[in-house]
């Protein structure tokens, strides 16, 4: 009664969930005839991800590779050595962590406008949407886990008088990795939405979020269900992606382990 | 075999603020450890056998009287590496196997590669762990766990030391045993002992010295010489002498002891 | 009464003042009519709303329009209150873009979402390519706003001439220093602001009856906001329910409008429309529509309501 | 004495960032302002640009008294009715999010029970509740609008509270399964020694060992109800709320709209996680919980 | 005082199946208790006391052998409410008070409002709570807590009286005093106990029967009877009689045990 499902179950149930979903979809915009301008049937929506995989990939560079990822990867670099100095300064975290907290819970979304007005059309205001909205989810959660070790774990360094480098490499960011790690796992989803988003206030003539909304006006919604597809694959790639690294990276931590 | 002390404290004080007012956890506690003294500190929950050690180890600051470590301050005396600390749970890390555990010490107190390799190899044999160093600590049981630490608090071969109830997780056997071994280990080095205990037999078993100390505030009671040999076999715990030292332990305590 | 929604291409402003006046005059409830009008923005397709069922009739500019019909859903035009376009590039002359010839190797601000069909088919016929290069143009998906020409993102960017062309002057550019391109003096100009409805609703007579009360009226409407533009701004200020317009900038807005709407009486001019057409086919190796498109339009609407 | 000093500290963040942000401005308006005195062909002072730089009304970056003034206007000097009245559009967005919210607790609660109860609900659903937040809302926002329409739903309160709650399900969905299956395989065996029913193990230990999980996710949910009732407002032609304000004022070229509607949304958020909040600690006082 | 068997185990077996394969927790485990016994449990880590415990409670499913429990099998005196299992840990619910606590088992089992009152106020009385049914578990000592947890066992008076080290975590003062009124209750009540320890004195003050178990695989490697009456003061651990029990159980221990 407790042992852990076969993989094929792991793996099957859900893709047979969602055929099922897709099954009904299909048949409901045959059943009731909706008009492909409102709900493209998902054969409609493959043919179209089939015939236009060449947009597809260039939308998928500009928006995921250069904007989302490279906001991404900054945004967690500057909130990881923030979260570290921050650490480092009791005022700092009594003054700061606050303000950050209160930070992390804004729609910081609305900030797209304005990135887009300082940092161009292009990727680069799409990277900078991203690098705000994943910095403070890492800076939060990178402070929490340098609290997470023990009195005693630090304690045990104490007694062997180890300086603070050793202490915070050696201790403290490997205690930390869960926190970052749940971070980090917000952000991956966090990064896509800000980079297509940021797209509507101003792009080139790719982008995924540039192809959303023009191919709306122009009543192309199979093609806006094949970005749609996209999105949610690279999203999932890149979640499944940072889950896999998590469990090399905090395979000791008891939520890791198996059995 | 007392020799001049290596750990003196003089009306040693120690009060916590808390939001419920101050906690006097040690009161004008004053006691002398003569190099090599093996001395075990025995008293009910919160009488400040803990917050001693941590005195001694530079953890906490005494907020009145004189305690000095090898004729220095505790804090110099930590910076020096003067001991190995061993804590109530075997706080190992969990994302280190138990040789990278036990090379951690090694590895701060910048030993060379091969010297750490060496040392970890002597220890884990001395707590009787060959073989175990390539597991995480998850993967051992509660009393190899606990060994682990010991190896690590030994690994790097400090003058002193200090044991927080290394043993009280740990069933009867598996602790006579280390009890033993911890004996053997205390006459082959001469090293000096702070242990800290919550079982009589053991207190008495073990020690040269037994500590009794009672709560609120934190103090000591009694301090009762143990006249035992070095050398002790299990059984010596059945001699009528024996008998008598627990017992007088166990006054000591009860008298300590609040209603529960 | 009979209800008729109408959905707007953009938000309330004075470019449909003839509509609002007919509201607030009374002029649909003359004709027995009930009317809706719903207000538009940045991301509504009034193509896609009309085909959700959400509006009876729409105001659509005919590139797209015509390029839905081609995508199938069937939209014809009843009316054409506009006559002539009012679209253009506006330039910063420190940019050195002085005519066409210009153009390449600059970034250009274009409007997507169903306006990108003009700009699209006049830089096919200057042969222009649009994906960037030395000789061609780099093209930016303009926002809602003109920072791209302030900020300097852009050399030119896509203005009307009676809204943000407006912006650029009033954020403190002089006209100076502005080069302007209208589509209509490049003989590229495509019918704007027209009235669309779907096919399939006009075979039912008591749906047409209901197109001609409303097309009459809503002329009745905005020959009136011609012959009043003050007096149609206020009315459409009332409207508007963002509260971000304001009396000068609409004033202002409505006497540009009554430029373009003059020379209509709501009946499109078959000539208009086949340049529109032939302007949209001649797009290259790309162009906006592909076959020449059969009944896209009918006088019938106009003919029954202008007697 | 920790009290004083860090609000101490918090001041001193604040006054920091207020500084660079003033600093920020200098920097950033004085293009336009050297670009305006070249094209009148003018030379200004230092003064003189700094000055320029603090006015502009279509800033860059606004100088922070100039939103805090444009904040005040709208929240204090107009009447709640009136267009421009933040409070009135702020009213707006917290009316979706609050029913976004209640949606996303109701969905996020519902799931997660079918999914600790049912092990085929868990294995079919929960990789399909991660891939849903991966789905960009604002593709979906145009599409729910047109089909909840079609669906004679008459206002846009019925999709912005769809997206809204479309965000904040997943929190709670994630605490919440978490929570029902915090308690340990000995409180369940403590059960099962008094012959209790599958019922009886659910809401006598399951529902509340889960609470605190659920209130904790309380806070993370709201928050992601607001960023859902803002983005619904975005690309869905809403013409009031926050959301439509920062659109707004981007369209009409009025930056300032914009800047005082971002805060105005921030100073939202601010309420509803310090209500949420409030909420989860009398909670956890009812049930006794303790208090870090 | 020994009746009819209660408990009757015939060559009981049970095998995990576990990723590394199978492990043999109880293998051939023969016993009888009779009515109004006490019998301990002691044995080194592992060696399968828990397990047998838990089958007794159906909580655990044999693989092979007998086991009735009341001349029935174990899943229908589980469902006949015939025991109270005490855990290790308290295991008291946090959102509930001391007194809601100990009205679970009898909330389930549907006992009415007034009786649910009365009964709580019986077992707070026993285990010396009175006045603490309003509590939270943490606004208890440890010791309090275990007492709580005992009491809510003893709620809906079962006959018999599972309970699985429930003295682990406490100090020896404590200990001795829950000991002692366990003792009285058990006395009084005459219901029958298994009780699982690791503790030799313990074991050897509580009991009629001393079960010692060994590990790898779970197996019974001695039973010793005690020879005490109901009645016992503390001070009878001091007697030669008790230190001769006590041997013969810590000897029976160190042959199972094996190197750890
Ligand atoms: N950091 C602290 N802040 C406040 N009070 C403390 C702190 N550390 C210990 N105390 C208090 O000081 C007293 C002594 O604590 P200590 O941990 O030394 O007791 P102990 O003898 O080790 O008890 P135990 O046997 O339970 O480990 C207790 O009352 C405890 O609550
Ligand atoms: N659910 C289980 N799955 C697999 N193996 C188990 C399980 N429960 C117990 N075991 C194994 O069965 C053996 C007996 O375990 P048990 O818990 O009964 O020991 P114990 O005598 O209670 O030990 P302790 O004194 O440490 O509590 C051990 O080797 C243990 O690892
Ligand atoms: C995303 C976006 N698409 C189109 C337009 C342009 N637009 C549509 S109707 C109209 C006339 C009124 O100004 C204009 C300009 C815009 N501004 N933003
Ligand atoms: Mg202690
Ligand atoms: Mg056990």
């Amino acid at each position: 009664m407790r042992h852990s499902p076969s993989r094929l179950l792991q793996i099957g149930l859900p893709l047979g969930f969602g055929l099922l979903v897709l099954l009904l979809w299909q048949l409901a915009v045959q059943g009731f005839d909706i008009p492909p301008a409102i709900l493209p049937a998902p054969t409609a929506i493959a043919a179209r991800f089939a015939a236009s995989t060449d947009i597809l990939w260039i939308d998928f560079v500009q928006t995921v590779l250069k904007g989302a990822l490279t906001g991404l990867a900054l945004g967690v670099l500057a909130g990881l050595a923030a979260a570290i100095l921050i650490d480092r300064s009791p005022f700092l975290k009594r003054g700061l962590l606050p303000v950050a907290n209160f930070v992390a819970a804004l729609p910081i979304v609305g900030i797209a406008p304005i990135m887009v007005m300082w940092f161009g059309f292009d990727w680069q205001s799409k990277a900078a949407v991203v690098v705000v909205m994943v910095f403070f989810p890492i800076l939060v959660n990178t402070l929490a886990g340098l609290q997470a070790s023990s009195r005693m774990q630090q304690d045990l360094m104490r007694t062997y008088s180890a300086s603070y480098l050793q202490t915070l490499v050696k201790l403290r960011l490997p205690a930390a990795m869960p926190f970052i790690f749940n971070g980090l796992k917000i952000s991956a989803t966090l990064a896509l939405i800000g980079a297509i988003v940021a797209e509507y206030f101003g792009s080139p003539t790719r982008g995924m979020g540039f192809r959303i909304s023009t191919e709306v006006g122009r009543l192309g919604i199979d093609m806006v269900w094949a970005e749609i597809a996209v999105s949610a694959l690279s999203g999932t790639v890149l979640y499944g992606l940072v889950a896999l690294i998590e469990r090399a990276v905090t395979f000791w931590h008891p939520s890791q382990r198996r059995g | 075999m007392t020799a001049a002390p290596v750990i003196e404290a003089q009306n040693l004080d120690l009060t916590f603020q808390t939001s419920d007012g101050p906690v006097h956890a040690l009161k004008d506690v004053s006691l002398a450890i003569g190099k090599g003294e093996f001395v075990s500190f025995i008293g009910p929950s919160g009488c400040g056998k803990t917050t001693f050690l941590r005195c001694i180890a530079a953890l906490e600051q005494p907020t009145g009287g004189s305690l000095t470590v090898n004729g220095v301050s505790p804090e110099e005396a930590r910076r020096a590496r003067a001991y190995g600390y061993v804590f109530q749970a075997a706080g190992l890390y969990p994302w280190r196997t138990i040789a990278k555990n036990i090379k951690l010490p090694l590895e701060i107190m910048g030993f060379s590669r091969e010297e750490q390799d060496r040392r970890v190899k002597d220890v884990l044999q001395l707590v009787d762990l060959e073989g175990f160093g390539g597991k995480y600590p998850w993967q051992l049981s509660g009393g190899m766990q606990q060994r682990a630490s010991i190896a690590r608090a030994l690994a790097f071969d400090a003058d002193i030391l200090l044991m927080d109830e290394p043993f009280g997780a740990l069933d009867e056997i598996v602790r006579d045993h280390l009890n033993e071994q911890l004996l053997a280990l205390w006459a082959r080095t001469g090293k000096t002992i702070g242990f800290v205990t919550h079982s009589i037999p053991e207190a008495v078993y073990l020690s040269t010295k037994i500590v009794v100390m009672s709560p609120r505030p934190g103090r000591i009671t009694d301090v009762i010489d143990s006249p035992f040999p070095p050398e002790r076999p299990l059984d010596i715990r059945d001699t009528p002498e024996f008998i008598a030292i627990a017992q007088r332990v166990r006054e000591g305590l009860r008298a300590g002891h609040g209603d529960d | 009464a009979d209800e008729v929604t109408l959905q707007l291409k953009w938000v309330t402003q004075a470019q449909f003042a003839g509509y609002y006046v007919a509201l607030e005059k009374g002029f649909y409830e003359e004709e027995d009519l009930d009317v809706t009008v719903k207000p538009g923005g940045p991301d509504i397709a009034p193509t896609q709303v009309i085909a959700g069922g959400g509006a009876d009739v729409i105001v659509e500019w005919m590139p797209a329009a015509l390029a839905a019909r081609e995508k199938g859903l069937p939209l014809v035009n009843i009316a054409q209150p506009f006559k002539s376009s009012g679209m253009m590039l506006t330039c910063l002359k420190e940019s050195n873009v002085t005519s066409p010839e210009d153009f390449p190797g600059n970034t250009l601000g274009v409007w997507f979402f169903g306006n990108e069909y003009p700009f699209l088919s006049w830089m096919a016929h200057l042969d222009i390519p649009t994906e960037g290069g030395a000789d061609g143009v780099e093209v930016l998906k303009q926002g809602f706003n003109v920072d791209p020409l302030l900020q300097k993102q852009a050399a030119c960017i896509s203005t009307m001439t009676y809204n943000e062309y407006w912006q650029v002057i009033d954020a403190g550019i002089s006209p100076d220093d502005l080069v302007t391109f209208k589509y209509e003096d490049q003989g590229v100009a495509t019918l704007e602001d027209g009235l669309y409805v779907l096919e399939d609703n006009l075979a039912d007579e008591a749906f047409k009856d209901k197109m001609v009360r409303f097309v009459k009226a809503s002329m009745k409407g905005w020959k009136y906001a011609e012959e009043n533009p003050d007096e149609a701004a206020e009315i459409v200020l009332e409207y508007d329910e963002t509260g971000a317009q304001t009396e000068t900038h609409q004033k202002r807005m409505m006497g540009e409008i009554a430029k373009l709407t003059a020379g209509s009486n709501g009946a499109l001019d078959p000539a208009d429309y086949q340049r529109t057409v032939d302007t949209l086919l001649a797009g290259g190796s790309d162009p906006v529509i592909t076959v020449e498109p059969q009944g896209a339009w009918t006088h019938d609407i106009t003919d029954a309501a202008l007697n | 004495m920790s009290r004083f000093s860090t609000l101490t500290a918090i001041l001193t963040v604040v006054a920091a960032i207020l500084a660079l942000w003033y600093a920020g401005s200098v920097l950033m308006n004085r293009a336009w302002v050297m670009d305006q005195a070249a094209r009148a062909g003018e030379e200004p002072g230092l003064t003189e640009i700094i000055a320029a730089t603090m006015t502009q009304d279509r800033a860059r970056l606004p100088a922070p008294h100039q939103v805090a003034g444009e904040l005040y206007d709208g929240i204090f000097d107009k009447r709640i009715t009136s267009r421009r009245s933040l409070v009135y559009h702020g009213l707006i967005t917290l009316e979706a999010t609050m029913y976004g919210f209640l949606l996303g607790i109701v969905v996020g609660v519902s799931l997660a029970v079918l999914i600790v109860l049912s092990r085929l609900a868990d294995l079919a659903l929960m990789p399909w509740a991660i891939i849903s937040q991966t789905i960009p809302v604002v593709a979906l926002a145009p599409m729910i609008v047109v089909l909840t329409n079609a669906l004679g739903a008459g206002s846009l309160m019925v999709p912005k509270a769809i997206i809204a709650g479309y965000l904040s399900f997943f929190p709670v969905l994630v605490s919440m399964v978490k929570g029902l299956r915090s308690p340990d395989q000995m409180q369940l065996d403590l059960l099962r020694t008094y012959g209790a029913s599958r019922s009886q193990t659910f809401w006598k230990l399951r529902l509340p060992a889960s609470l605190p999980y659920f209130f904790a996710s309380l806070k993370i949910a709201v928050a992601a109800a607001l960023v859902g009732a803002i983005v619904g407002e975005l690309p869905t032609g809403a013409i009031a709320g926050l959301g439509a304000r920062m659109l707004i004022g981007s369209q009409f070229g009025e930056p300032m709209i914009m800047w005082a509607a971002l805060f105005a949304a921030a100073i939202l958020a601010a309420l509803l996680i310090w209500g949420v909040t409030g909420i989860e600690r009398a909670a956890v006082r009812m049930m006794g919980g303790r208090r870090a």
